[in-house]
């Protein structure tokens, strides 16, 4: 990547299409209120992005995998997370540590039958996981039922609206989780195997990596990582029901995509994801803010995510 | 009435693919399109046939300029093209391939079924296979494949005819029919664009010849007035492969050992050995389990009950690619599409084995570079993505991925197809080198059995999943003739 | 020869189920079969049925459709609309067929020409269109001709007209599916690069396949109209992922070429139908949705499965027979 | 009251009844609520020998699943119908089918536009209409007030909206600077309210909105690190517990009764056991002035922090109770649990019928 740089300064600064959008948004926003750059409004939506974010970070470990490799079960994992977050640990912080284990166990087991679906049963992936994802829905509602919401605790309570040095704890978070998903794609084993599965898939197996376990890892760590994300929604808005982690499926595909990594799998990073993050995030936070109706709201956010995808991630020719 | 292509010049990013290159094709002339790899020949054959744009200078077909970048228009001046890669649809059958471009309809929209099946078949009759036009593509055998994909270039009645390699996978009674097929061609008084590696192929079936370098016509003329010799050195390469005696392969012991192979379905089980300082081929019409063969030594393919192989004594575990590779054994395809990480760079690429493996150190930049410019391979820099590259050198790249693995075997799946002369050269030390001198197991197949009988210590001919033959350098028995008359005999007398 | 048509064939599965699906609604609900609950039930899957068939043209593309449902809710309330503004009847199915094929060219040259990812930019416009019908009607309301609401609530011959209409949806798709579009359409979906070398222009065929598909989400939409006799700005929003889950259930590869409408509609009739499984074991509320989902998920699993393998079954027979009449020719 | 229409299907003979309970969407806990309190009921019914089936059934595919639903639970041979509707138009020529082959159908929660039905609906005009007067009134009749609505496209919400402007066109010094979806979401709602606090910061005296979302949009206050303003509430405890925690919070909480579901039943099995309908009671359907046969389910509770019985909606069945009495209603259930008011069969002979 350096060296990259080295051969073309100008030409091959990174996230530039993302970048600059942001940095239009941001001009936008200040036109239409000047408050729109004030610490308050940047946290709210920095904290925003984060939990956007960190809900990507499964869907952009499977997106990279390539081989029409999507995870359509994220917002019913973030669902039945929250759900069981709020009826397990209560409005006590002593049971956090073992709800927290059972809920990031149990995202790593159902991505890991969308796993098993793909690679075993050679499904695409598009129809295991939203297959699944009809499954677990069922099982949030059976659970909220045997199990209904309760208030939560004051450590998730904190997650959602306290702050760290001044920082809300969901950007401390959501930074901790940039950090580590980008050493993970980077430098660890997995990482790089995860690029070259995503690139080729037959040429990973004939160079010996274990696509196999490379497949059911990147699943499992999506369930996994959904199952956090759910556990900070359920911190952002202290309280769950059963439609709650549904948007996010789309909108964890649309940050990916924005952020540039490539549906084909085998390109991009997670930084340019946190990207797509804050621009998804900018312009819901500059359309409520235009106090537009629904139905404008909804078909400008509508024309200008055509615009973003126009100018972050066309496919190639 | 002749296609013209005037002063065309293509860029790819960095590279300049062709530089003011012009050439003409009259009729009756088949010309020959000469080069090393990644000199320019596939481009100049996607521009005149609307598949590339040109970034500058025209197409002009009979006159009549290329306006677009479009085949479809192409097609409909006249101008027939045959991909290396193919053209051919393999979820449609292959009548529906062949009337893809240009769909015989009733009433202005409907498919007219009967129309398309008539003229499928009379397209497929010249190939001499009308009977497979209901079965789906992706089902027939590679050569079939190739054979249809010439139907297809034919049966919009092209005045010029563009081959891209189209003979390096064909078997040599396909190579025939391709043949009779193109002398019609010419003798109707169309033209044809010939691109090859093979010069014998070269010579039988064109007069004049465009000779590239490094995007550059470097050579126009008759090819009656060029020797082999200039053609390779114009290649690239410096010398045309003299197949130096090789030394006697180190008298290795047996490094692999595969028992109750079966080849091919329903088979009777074989046992091979391969001993290490060997360079072994396995021969033989295609399709007669030398693919099952070396897919299953590299773990690419399940076992079938009763085979079992080991590597110096420790059996492997067949149908675990990972675990194999961790053993000792490299792959190395000549398809591109399995073997290359297109959108990763060059230097992640080599490195791939070693990210898969645990427990090899990283090979540091200088090794890859040195293991590159052993093989001369062209290239902008090892960060830049492999897929940039021509295909010949992409392949070296791969093969010099395994000189930085130093494995005990090396399965080599046809790994010089569509490279040039030189480029083969390189490789073919580099592989006697890791035999004879590192000592690994070299188990090789080619599409070219004249490669086969240069490279080999070895060669097993198979035949319907059977050893029909074993010759051997040593014995004096290996020659290309052998080869081929090995099997032909058997051919004959099924 | 025939008999391997027919099971090797990608909708043979989907029929299966769905026959099965329907042997046991029926068989737990025998009342079904009422000319009344015939037209109840038919009336409620029109839309869905003639929707699955747009997004089967998506698939066919290898592309996909994910505005299939705001796109049916649109029409809906835009006819809705002219009708309350005195439009006549055939005006107003004129105008939202043409309403659709906009649509469908909006989607279309976003994919085709501007070389958009198809799932997100079909999910961009899902909002947009979401808007105009939140634009045009903010609440369920508003009435369509009376006459019309009959005719589709209706029987002749004791078929319910619904039905009868679909044959005609049917009859249309058959018309798509013998053109020579459908082949062209094939081929870009199973291997766009190929199509293209191949002499095809592969981007106007993208587009016209989301027009095409636009013109099923109008009628679509029409249906609805017709059958619900009242515009809902939310009523077709279930319709985007039941499209997908049908015509994968009825055998459409996402992966483009390969599948058929009528597999399509078979897929979609099933999972139509796995609401009513789960009232047939009469399970708990609470439950309902959880059993609905498994027999999706196992729908989608086994149909997938099941097809692939049956395709092979029927490959190797072809290939084996290949290699028998070599034996014999030589 | 013979010739009414919606009666013409209630002789179904002596029973017990077989009646089939169509919920359009089971998402949140008052759903479940919702469909608990029927499934409760029934089996008090069943018990007492008064009907012998309630099949109940949710669509998981909005509307057009529900019609299937319907049309399934007809094929059943059920003698009457409760249905609460996803949306109301969509269903009505199911609904006729089912009146004209002789199912009796009445229509919980929210109203159908149709006189051979009868609707027993909750108040949204209520709803809001309290909850916006109580705001008005909490920032001393003039300001501003931004408003966070449930979901564009749904009926009850639509009808709310309409309860709000004419409570708003009724106070000229209030403006309404902005009102915006939340989809009955939390998440949404606490993205939503955080941008409308950089949009009109300090302008804001004080905050519309429905339930489900409160917990969210105080969140966004919270993180902001800005005083809350009155704002309108929910009725579920752990709302009633937020609010009672924090001294500071001016709230409200219009109780929407997801009871409404048992009491259409009840009022359903009394109608086919041969009670006579007190025609009093009747009043014009939301939906369609012209037709007389809706039952509307109050709300039964206003909460304010110190009951305030002097308000001018207060009456005997909207009850206007304290914070502390509301939570003591709840007391023992979960944090989820809506503030609920359902009618015994007595109850309901008593108040509806004669
Ligand atoms: N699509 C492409 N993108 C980038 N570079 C390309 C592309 N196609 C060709 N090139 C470059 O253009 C040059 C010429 O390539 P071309 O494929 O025409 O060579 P060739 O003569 O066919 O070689 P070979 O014998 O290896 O096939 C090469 O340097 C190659 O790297
Ligand atoms: N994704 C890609 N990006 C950049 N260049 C590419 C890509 N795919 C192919 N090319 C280039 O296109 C050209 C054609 O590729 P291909 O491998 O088919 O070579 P060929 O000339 O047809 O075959 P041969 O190497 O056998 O002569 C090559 O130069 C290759 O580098
Ligand atoms: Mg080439
Ligand atoms: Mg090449």
């Amino acid at each position: 990547m350096t060296a990259l740089a080295r051969t073309h300064p100008l030409r091959r600064i990174p996230h530039a299409g993302s970048l600059g959008m942001i940095l239009l948004l941001l001009v936008a926003g200040r036109l239409v209120n000047p408050s729109f750059l004030s610490p308050m409004n940047l946290w709210a939506v920095l904290s925003v992005s984060a939990l956007l974010a960190v809900a990507s970070a499964g869907q952009t470990l499977v997106i990279l995998s390539g081989n029409q490799g999507i995870d359509l079960s994220v917002g019913a994992i973030m669902t039945l997370t929250a759900l069981m977050v709020s009826g397990m640990a209560g409005s006590s912080d002593e049971a956090v540590p073992l709800t927290l284990a059972v809920v990031l166990a149990l995202g790593a087991l159902i991505g890991l039958a969308n796993g098993i679906g793909v690679r075993f049963l050679a499904l695409y992936p598009l129809v295991v996981t939203l297959g699944v994802s009809f499954v677990i829905e069922g099982l949030a509602l059976v659970y909220a039922q045997s199990q209904p919401p309760q208030m939560p605790g004051p450590l998730i309570e904190s997650i959602g609206i306290g702050r760290f040095f001044g920082i809300p704890w969901l950007v401390v978070i959501g930074a901790v989780m940039t950090v580590l998903m980008t050493l993970l794609l980077r430098f660890t084993r997995y990482g790089r195997q995860l690029y070259l599965v995503g690139s080729n898939i037959r040429a990973a197996q004939m160079a010996g990596v274990p696509v196999t376990r490379v497949v059911l890892t990147t699943y499992a760590a999506s369930g996994l990582l959904a199952a956090v994300a759910g556990v900070l929604l359920y911190g952002y808005v202290a309280s769950a029901n059963l439609s709650i982690g549904a948007p996010y499926t789309m909108m964890t595909i649309a940050a990916t995509v924005i952020g540039g990594t490539a549906l084909s799998g085998g390109s991009g990073s997670f930084i340019g994801t946190v990207l797509g993050a804050v621009i998804f995030s900018l312009i819901s936070n500059l359309l409520i803010m235009l106090g537009l109706g629904p139905a404008l709201r909804y078909a400008i956010s509508g024309l200008v995510l055509i615009a973003v995808l126009f100018a972050t991630s066309r496919d190639a020719a | 009435m002749t296609l013209v292509l005037q002063g065309i010049s293509r860029d790819f990013g960095p590279v300049r693919a062709l530089d003011d290159v012009s050439l003409a094709i009259g009729p009756g002339e088949c010309r020959a399109l000469y080069g090393g790899n990644g000199s320019g020949k596939s481009t100049m054959a996607k521009i005149a046939s609307g598949i590339l744009s040109a970034g500058a200078g025209r197409v002009l077909v009979d006159d009549r300029p290329l306006a677009r970048t479009s085949p479809a228009e192409a097609r409909a001046l006249g101008v027939g093209i045959t991909f290396q890669e193919l053209s051919l649809i393999g979820e449609l059958t292959t009548g529906e391939n062949l009337v893809l471009a240009d769909v015989p309809r009733r009433f202005g929209f409907l498919l007219d079924r009967r129309g398309a099946d008539a003229a499928a078949h009379a397209a497929l009759k010249r190939v001499g296979l009308a009977g497979l036009r209901g079965r789906r593509v992706e089902l027939l055998q590679t050569g079939e494949k190739y054979l249809v994909e010439l139907a297809k270039a034919l049966q919009s009645h092209p005045r010029y005819l563009i081959i891209d390699e189209l003979t390096s996978a064909m078997h040599a009674s396909e190579v025939e029919i391709f043949a009779g097929l193109l002398a019609e061609h010419l003798a109707a008084g169309g033209g044809a664009l010939f691109v090859s590696h093979r010069l014998p192929e070269l010579r039988r079936f064109c007069n004049t010849i465009s000779v590239l370098r490094n995007g550059k016509l470097v050579f126009e003329g008759a090819l009656a007035d060029v020797a082999d010799d200039d053609l390779v050195k114009w290649a690239g390469g410096g010398h045309r492969d003299e197949m130096p005696a090789s030394r006697a392969p180190l008298a290795g012991e047996i490094r692999v050992q595969a028992t109750g192979l079966r080849p091919l379905p329903g088979a009777r089980p074989i046992n091979l050995a391969f001993r290490s300082g060997e360079i072994t081929g396995i021969g033989g019409l295609p399709d007669q389990g030398q693919k099952h063969i070396q897919r299953l030594l590299a773990g690419l393919q399940p076992a079938v009950a009763g085979e079992r192989v080991t590597l110096s004594g420790a059996a492997l575990a067949l149908g675990d690619s990972a675990a194999i590779a961790a053993q000792g054994i490299s792959f190395v395809s000549g398809d591109r599409d399995e073997m290359v990480f297109a959108r990763r760079t060059i230097r992640e690429n080599m490195q791939a084995p070693f990210v898969a493996m645990k427990g090899r150190p990283m090979p540091d930049d200088a090794a890859i570079l040195a293991a590159l410019d052993r093989l001369n391979t062209r290239h902008a820099g090892i960060d830049r993505p492999i897929g940039g590259l021509s295909g010949g050198n992409q392949q070296k790249i791969l093969v010099a991925r395994c000189l930085l693995l130093n494995p005990q075997v090396i399965v080599a799946e046809d790994c010089t197809k569509g490279i040039d002369v030189a480029s083969r050269n390189d490789v073919h030390h580099l592989l006697r080198e890791l035999a004879h001198v590192q000592g690994a197991a070299v188990i090789v197949t080619s599409s070219d059995d004249q490669e086969l009988a240069g490279l080999c210590d070895r060669v097993l001919v198979l035949d319907g999943g059977q050893v029909i033959a074993e010759l051997s350098k040593v014995e004096q028995t290996l020659d290309a003739q052998a080869i081929v008359s090995a099997y032909m005999k058997q051919e004959r007398a099924a | 020869m025939m008999l391997r048509q027919v099971w090797s064939h990608p909708s043979f599965p989907a029929g299966v189920l769905a026959v099965l699906a329907l042997v046991f609604a029926l068989s737990v609900n025998p009342g079904l079969l009422s000319t009344g609950s015939m037209i109840g039930w038919s009336t409620s899957q029109l839309g869905l049925w003639t929707a699955v068939l747009g997004q089967t043209l998506a698939l066919m593309g290898r592309g996909i459709d994910l505005s299939v449902g705001a796109g049916v809710s649109l029409v809906n309330v835009a006819a809705i609309a002219l009708f309350e503004a005195g439009w006549p009847t055939a005006g107003v199915i004129v105008a939202m067929l043409i309403l659709g094929l906009l649509i469908g060219a909006a989607n279309g040259a976003l994919i085709g020409w501007l070389r958009l990812n198809p799932l997100l930019a079909t999910f961009a416009t899902s909002f947009v269109l979401l808007g105009l019908t939140l634009q045009i009607r903010s609440a369920p309301g508003g009435s369509a001709p009376m006459a019309a609401v009959m005719f589709m609530n209706g029987a002749t011959w004791g078929i319910p007209n619904a039905m009868l209409v679909f044959v005609l949806v049917l009859l249309l798709w058959g018309l798509v599916a013998r053109s020579a579009f459908w082949l062209r359409l094939r081929a870009t979906g199973a291997d766009p690069v190929r199509a293209w070398n191949s002499g095809l222009p592969t981007a106007r065929i993208k587009v016209m396949s989301y027009v095409m598909a636009g013109f099923f989400t109008a009628l679509s939409g029409l249906f609805v109209t017709f059958c619900v006799g009242a515009g809902d700005p939310l009523f077709a929003q279930p319709y985007t992922l039941l499209t997908i889950a049908g015509a994968v259930i009825g055998g459409v590869s996402l992966g483009g070429g390969t599948g058929s409408g009528y597999g399509a509609v078979l897929g979609a009739v099933f999972v139509g139908l796995t609401s009513d499984i789960a009232l047939g074991i009469g399970v708990s509320p609470f439950w309902q949705q959880l059993i609905v989902g498994c027999v999706l998920l196992t729908g989608l699993a086994v149909v997938v499965r099941a097809g692939r393998w049956l395709k092979a079954k029927s490959d190797s027979t072809v290939t084996r027979s290949a290699f028998e009449t070599k034996g014999k020719a030589a | 009251a013979d010739d009414l229409a919606f009666l013409k299907n209630v002789d179904h003979g002596d029973g017990p009844f077989k009646i089939g309970f169509s919920n359009g969407f089971i998402g949140n806990a008052w759903r479940a609520q919702h469909v608990e309190g029927v499934e409760k009921a029934a089996a008090e019914l069943k018990e007492a020998g008064l009907v012998s089936d309630v099949i109940v059934v949710n669509s998981t595919s909005g509307a057009s699943g529900q019609i299937a639903q319907i049309n399934s639970l007809l094929a059943q041979g059920i003698d009457a119908l409760v249905i609460n509707p996803v949306s109301a138009e969509p269903l009505m020529p199911i609904v006729q089918r089912a009146v004209d082959s002789g199912v009796l159908v009445v229509v919980a929660d929210n109203p159908l536009p149709m006189d051979n039905v009868l609707n027993v609906s909750l108040d949204h005009t209520q709803y809001w209409g309290i909850s916006t007067e109580w705001l008005i009134d909490a920032i001393g009749g003039k300001g501003n007030i931004v408003a966070i609505e449930g979901l564009a496209g749904n009926t009850a919400n639509d009808w709310r909206v309409r309860a709000r402007d004419a409570v708003l066109a009724e106070h000229p010094d209030v403006t309404l600077l902005s009102s915006v979806i939340g989809g009955w979401d939390q998440a949404q709602a606490r993205e939503a309210m955080a941008g409308l606090l950089t949009a009109y910061g300090d302008q804001i005296n004080g905050v519309l909105i429905q339930e489900v979302m409160n917990e969210g949009a105080i969140r966004a206050y919270k993180a902001a690190g800005v005083a809350v303003p009155p704002l309108t509430g929910d009725y579920v405890l752990s709302y009633l517990k937020l609010w009672k925690a924090d001294p500071e919070l001016q709230s409200v909480a219009v109780a929407n009764p997801p009871g409404v579901g048992s009491d259409a039943l009840r009022i359903t099995v009394e109608l086919l056991s041969g009670g006579t309908l007190d025609t009093e009671k009747l009043v014009a359907n939301p939906l369609n002035a012209d037709f007389s046969n809706t039952i509307l389910i109050p709300e039964p509770y206003v909460v304010e922090r110190e009951a305030n019985t002097t308000r001018p909606w207060c009456s005997e069945q909207v009850k206007c109770i304290s914070l502390d009495e509301a939570i003591a209603l709840l007391d023992g259930q979960s944090d989820a649990a809506s503030l609920d008011s359902t009618l015994t069969q007595d109850e309901v002979r008593a108040l509806y019928f004669k």
